[in-house]
């Protein structure tokens, strides 16, 4: 096979198996750790996808830059908001 | 329209370059006013002077002789020093700033002259804790702190009282304070700042500053018996609180005396502190903090009280001390 | 532009046509992100407010059927990389053919997701255009603003499927075998359009994550 | 390819070469056309508001009439003029040109943005039509979903599918800045003007879809009923604030940004100086687009907000305003020891530097926390943006008009009767605006029909200048309509000045250059 191919098959047996444990995290209700371990989860999911379905791997520099940049502006309101409602 | 007598209660005032201080607060914020003034001034007429002498100075037909670029480095040293040289000034005036904010809008705490205020569409309507109730109109003594505790049952409004430079909005869902300590009686503009629909511009009224003396004369006259946490008590058994919390009714449920401004533990885990917003949340959303030790069965009060209601019953549980309930719910 | 030439007559070269054309997919893609950013900002606030009634709310949801949905969405992610991968191989036919199986999953998917509505519906769960909301659990009020987010956010993500099938069925026809077809332009498609898909899929872990998962 | 003579104007002539143009010279006509139109929809609105203000007990409309003009003379200035006003006329046109380029990287796409911009309008003047919406520009909850009886849900649309118009601006210009360049153009020869189109096309795409979110809600609840806002539900009214001043706060940015790319372009061409400070001025461009995104929360000082994030909000904006300092710094310095011509377009790049100053500065009182608490939704506020957006923006705006002007169409407009129009706006703004200052402090709030006594003759002093600041704005309608009709050949450079746009030919031809040009200097390579 491939290696290309290959990757992306690997890719999406790796995102099943992820899914699967997100799952069973969820249904084991752990409390709060069971909602950072989802969102942890996804996270890895999100990367996964954007990593080797989109190609973020192996595209340029700049590309991979602007990425980075829209993931710094989520930062940006996901670190603000909060700030207003935990010391309201 | 009965409602709306005191609509549109009008101040009469000649323009004045100064607002007036009537408050303790005032003189504060106007010297930090007006060192913002100074500097920003200063700011401005050397900006001004810098442009006006370059452009005369080196306008294209004058014969002067022209300096050469200024030099990379020494441009940089310019630019460096001007950025640091302002984020000095501007962080000490930040300082400045914040902490007098948190003085100003922080509940100081301790004994103060509690006053409920309920916005709504296009008025105010406040209650004394003697019982006196008032629209648009604001009577409250010199040398004595007032507290103002906040909302609205309609949409956002802001209570603002120039004179006072006090402005702080009242949010539906949301309890504010604001607090101040009035300092020369007379009148005063009372306005709403936030806009809210149509007759915004005529949500107005007034603040009467009375000297301690004639306060207590007009709240003698006013009163109606009936103070906030009385109506509290009363309303707090009329809504059938009182059978589950005071009395022995089938269902337990937590004693409320003394709880307002403690922490309180959570089913959940966790202690959350049973201020007015707890407290209100407590009757309108019952399951959002469930005590430690009880089952979530409280119904929700949701749509059921009017705002002014739930802050009097808010205020009859914070007028509770440990104890004050001789009766022991079931456990 | 019509006659032939594959290089617009503005750029100077193939190589920086292909360049400019996924940088702005990828700026596109970013302000996508921020725009479900707000609607997840939004909702993270409101389950710190109301944790317990959305935990409760969540466990309204149909995990099981959800989940498979997941495996079908992610699955969907895999064909369109391997039509993609195709294209770049030069082999646009089969290309093609993996667009078919991604249009297929991906319409699937959508279905399942019609399916779980009407149960909601059907259940008294939709509180929309004045229908009444006959929640059973406790915090009913609660309950509704996390069943409002639950509408806002699998509609909008079923909303981008639908323009992402749509341009699926677009490729699928453009790249049938006839003369004028331009294999880096088609390449150029594909791989555009591979993007948007695989950005839907990420949205959709997260609308998942968020709404099934988080129940306790 | 082309014959002499020919250029993008004379291409062709009908409709259809105009509505179907991939031209960015042609589309950014097409912009002009359309922001001048809203413009003096705006200004119609701000005539008619300082008419009513005129007396203290709103007389001339009902309070309902009169919400309603203020919120259409918001969102009409705010989305349809300021927002697109440089980047869409002046950056669709010059960016290609600056850059060497022979177009935008996105031709099609830029006319679908002229197209969805156009569509925003028609929805938004369809809701001024049925009634007028009454919201303010800010659309707050829970008035903007549950109370208002006025047409939220179109005005909302219009400036919901408005946003989706500068995204694509601002994708197009990104990746046409980044792909597009000449030969020997590098990033740090590039002209300011590209750079803060750069930086403000980037707060576009980061800033806009949260905007979008935020409407789109609010549509929702008014049409399906959800009710994320409700506070009867236990929604926070205020999370709508937030979301709304994320995209609000960085769109001033995308307002004035722009403004400092132009001006920075005029006072080195007619001050014959190189900038002062050229790294400086990118570093602080940049910084501004990034500050601007954490200090939304300035506006929400009193609104319930908790006290820390005030404090926290209340520093960043301190901070952002150091960025700015630097630049006023920077354009004053470069006026050393050059030789300084006095056309309208310095004039007007002299008029910016002013009255931003002013604005800035009077900003950086109103981010003073405790101060905050007496001025906040006073008139005070109402100046200050002003400052910014009228005295800076639309000053900066008119600079780059008479500036670009000769090489956009060709020709001369009157120079004296410019240099008039540009003194009328500059005396009229202050007229207009300065007096609002005392009202703020005095106390006086915002969006007042009726208002009491004592402010009236801060009001009247208001109206009059208005009287006068109009006149600046019709002035140069009158001449520049004049030039397009009998103007002078204005030959390729008539400022003498440096930057490509200036070396092709006036007006240029449909694609920009007949040689691809190399870059072999610093920008602004006066002296």
């Amino acid at each position: 096979m491939n290696p290309a191919t290959r990757t992306l098959l690997l890719t999406w047996a790796a995102l099943l198996a992820v899914l699967a444990m997100s799952v069973a995290v969820a249904l084991l209700a752990l409390g709060p750790w069971s909602i950072a371990l989802n969102l942890g989860l996804a996270l890895l999911m999100g990367g996964l996808l954007v990593a080797n379905f989109m190609d973020l791997l192996s595209a340029k520099p700049l590309i991979r830059v602007f990425a980075l940049g829209a993931l710094l502006w989520v930062f940006l309101l996901f670190v603000m908001l909060p700030v207003d409602y935990l010391t309201r | 329209m009965a409602e709306q007598a005191g609509y549109l209660d009008t101040v009469e005032q000649g323009l004045a370059l100064h607002p007036e201080q009537a408050a303790t607060s005032a003189a504060q914020v106007d010297l930090l006013f007006w060192v913002l003034v100074a500097v920003c001034v200063a700011l401005v007429l050397t900006l001004f002077a810098l442009v006006i002498g370059f452009s005369v100075r080196y306008r294209a037909g004058s014969r002067r002789p022209r300096p050469g670029a200024i030099a990379e480095s020494l441009g940089r040293r310019i630019e460096l020093g001007g950025a640091a040289g302002l984020t000095v000034a501007f962080l000490a005036l930040f300082a400045w700033a914040g902490t007098l904010y948190l003085y100003l809008y922080r509940d100081p705490g301790g004994d103060m002259l509690t006053v409920n205020v309920v916005a709504k569409q296009w008025m105010w309507k406040l209650q004394h804790p003697n019982g006196a109730r008032e629209i648009n109109t604001l009577h409250v003594p010199t040398g004595q702190r007032v507290r103002l505790r906040m909302t609205s049952q309609d949409v956002i409004h802001s209570f603002y009282i120039p004179a006072f430079r006090l402005k702080r909005d009242a949010v539906p869902r949301l309890y504010t304070t604001a607090w101040f300590e009035a300092s020369k009686p007379g009148e005063y503009h009372l306005f709403c700042a936030e806009y809210c629909g149509t007759d915004h511009s005529r949500m107005r009224g007034k603040v009467v500053v009375m000297t301690p003396e004639d306060y207590a004369a007009w709240a003698q006259k006013n009163g109606e018996g009936e103070g906030p946490a009385q109506a509290g008590e009363r309303l707090f058994t009329a809504y059938g609180c009182s059978g589950c919390h005071r009395g022995r009714g089938t269902v337990p449920a937590p004693r409320l005396d003394g709880v307002a401004g403690r922490r309180v533990a959570l089913a959940a885990g966790g202690t959350v502190l049973a201020d007015a917003a707890y407290l209100r949340d407590s009757l309108l959303l019952p399951n959002k903090h469930v005590v430690a030790g009880y089952e979530p069965v409280m119904p929700s009060y949701q749509g059921q009280i009017p705002e002014d209601e739930i802050l009097q019953i808010v205020t009859y549980l914070q007028s509770l001390e440990p104890g004050d309930w001789t009766v022991e719910p079931r456990r | 532009m019509s006659d032939g030439a594959t290089i617009a007559s503005h750029f100077e070269d193939a190589e920086q046509q292909r360049e400019a054309g996924l940088m702005g997919m990828w700026l596109f893609l970013a302000t996508e992100l921020l725009l479900f950013a707000g609607l997840f900002g939004g909702f993270a606030i409101y389950r710190g407010l109301h944790g317990d009634a959305f935990a409760a709310a969540a466990r309204h949801l149909d995990l099981p059927l959800a989940t498979a949905n997941t495996v079908i969405l992610l699955t969907s992610g895999l064909s369109m990389a391997l039509a993609e991968r195709m294209a770049h191989a030069g082999a646009p036919q089969l290309a093609r053919r993996w667009i078919a199986v991604t249009v297929a999953l991906g319409a699937s998917f959508l279905a399942i997701k019609g399916y779980e509505w009407h149960h909601e519906y059907s259940e008294g769960l939709m509180p929309l255009l004045g229908l009444a909301f006959e929640y059973d659990g406790p915090d009913a009020a609660q309950a509704h603003l996390f069943f409002d987010f639950y509408f806002a956010m699998t509609g909008l993500h079923a909303l981008h499927m639908l323009i992402g099938l749509a341009a699926l069925v677009l490729l699928w026809m453009l790249g049938r075998p006839r003369a004028g077809l331009q294999p880096d332009r088609y390449i150029r498609q594909v791989q555009i359009t591979g993007m948007y898909w695989a950005f839907v899929d990420v949205v959709w872990v997260f609308v998942f994550t968020s709404l099934y998962l988080l129940r306790s | 390819m082309s014959e002499p003579g020919t250029h993008y104007l004379n291409e062709g002539w009908t409709l259809r070469s105009w509505l179907l143009t991939t031209d960015h010279k042609r589309i950014a006509w097409m912009y002009f056309a359309t922001i001048t139109v809203f413009f003096f929809i705006g200004g119609l609105a701000a005539l008619l508001i300082r008419l009513e203000l005129l007396t203290p007990a709103g007389e001339m409309v009902e309070s309902d009439t009169y919400n309603k003009l203020f919120s259409a003379h918001g969102i009409v200035m705010v989305w349809f003029f300021l927002v697109p006003s440089i980047p869409a006329t002046m950056g669709n046109f010059l960016l290609p040109l600056m850059l060497g380029a022979r177009d935008l990287a996105f031709p099609k796409l830029n006319l679908l943005s002229w197209y969805i911009f156009t569509l925003g309008g028609l929805f938004t003047m369809t809701a001024v039509i049925a009634g007028g919406v009454d919201t303010g520009w800010t659309f707050y909850t829970p008035y903007s979903t549950l109370f208002s009886n006025s047409a939220v849900v179109l005005a909302a649309s219009g400036v919901f599918v408005v946003g989706f118009s500068s995204i694509l601006t601002g994708l197009n210009f990104i990746v046409t800045t980044h792909k597009m360049r000449a030969p020997g153009l590098t990033w740090m020869r590039l002209p300011l003007f590209c750079w803060a189109n750069y930086a403000t096309s980037l707060i576009m795409i980061l800033a806009t879809p949260v905007l979008s979110m935020a409407l789109l809600l609010i549509v929702l609840e008014r049409v399906l009923g959800i009710g994320i806002f409700d506070p009867e539900l236990g929604g926070d009214p205020l999370l709508f604030q937030h979301l709304f001043w994320f995209y609000s706060h960085p769109a001033v940015y995308i307002m004035i940004l722009p403004g400092m790319g132009v001006v920075s372009e005029i006072i080195t061409c007619f001050a014959r100086r190189p900038i002062f400070g050229y790294t400086g001025m990118v570093i602080s461009i940049m910084a501004i687009a990034l500050f601007g995104f954490i200090v939304w929360g300035h506006h929400m000082f009193v609104a319930g907000q908790s006290l820390y994030a005030g404090i926290l909000f209340s520093f960043f904006t301190f901070l952002v305003a150091v960025p700015s300092a630097i630049k006023t710094l920077n354009w004053t310095a470069t006026l050393y020891g050059g030789r300084i011509r006095f056309t309208a377009p310095m004039i007007y790049g002299l008029s910016f530097l002013g009255l931003f100053t002013i604005g800035g500065l009077t900003g950086v009182i109103l981010a003073s926390l405790a101060v905050d608490i007496h001025l906040h939704d006073t008139y005070f506020v109402t100046a200050h943006f002003h400052y910014i957006m009228v005295g800076g923006m639309v000053t900066a705006y008119l600079g780059g008009l008479h500036f670009w002007w000769p090489k956009i169409t060709g020709r001369m407009y009157s120079g004296p009767w410019s240099i008039v129009a540009a003194l009328a706006l500059f005396i009229g703004f202050n007229l207009t605006f300065f007096p609002q200052f005392l009202l703020g402090f005095l106390g006086m709030p915002r969006r007042y029909h009726a208002y009491p006594e004592e402010f009236q003759l801060l009001h009247v002093m208001s109206s009059l200048g208005a009287g006068v600041l109009a006149v600046g704005y019709l002035l140069p309608m009158v001449y520049f309509g004049w030039s397009l009709w009998r103007g002078k050949p204005a030959g390729d450079n008539p400022w003498d000045a440096t930057g490509l746009e200036w070396q092709t030919s006036s007006p240029p031809p449909k694609h920009n250059f007949v040689d691809t040009p190399t870059v072999t200097t610093r920008p602004y390579d006066y002296v």
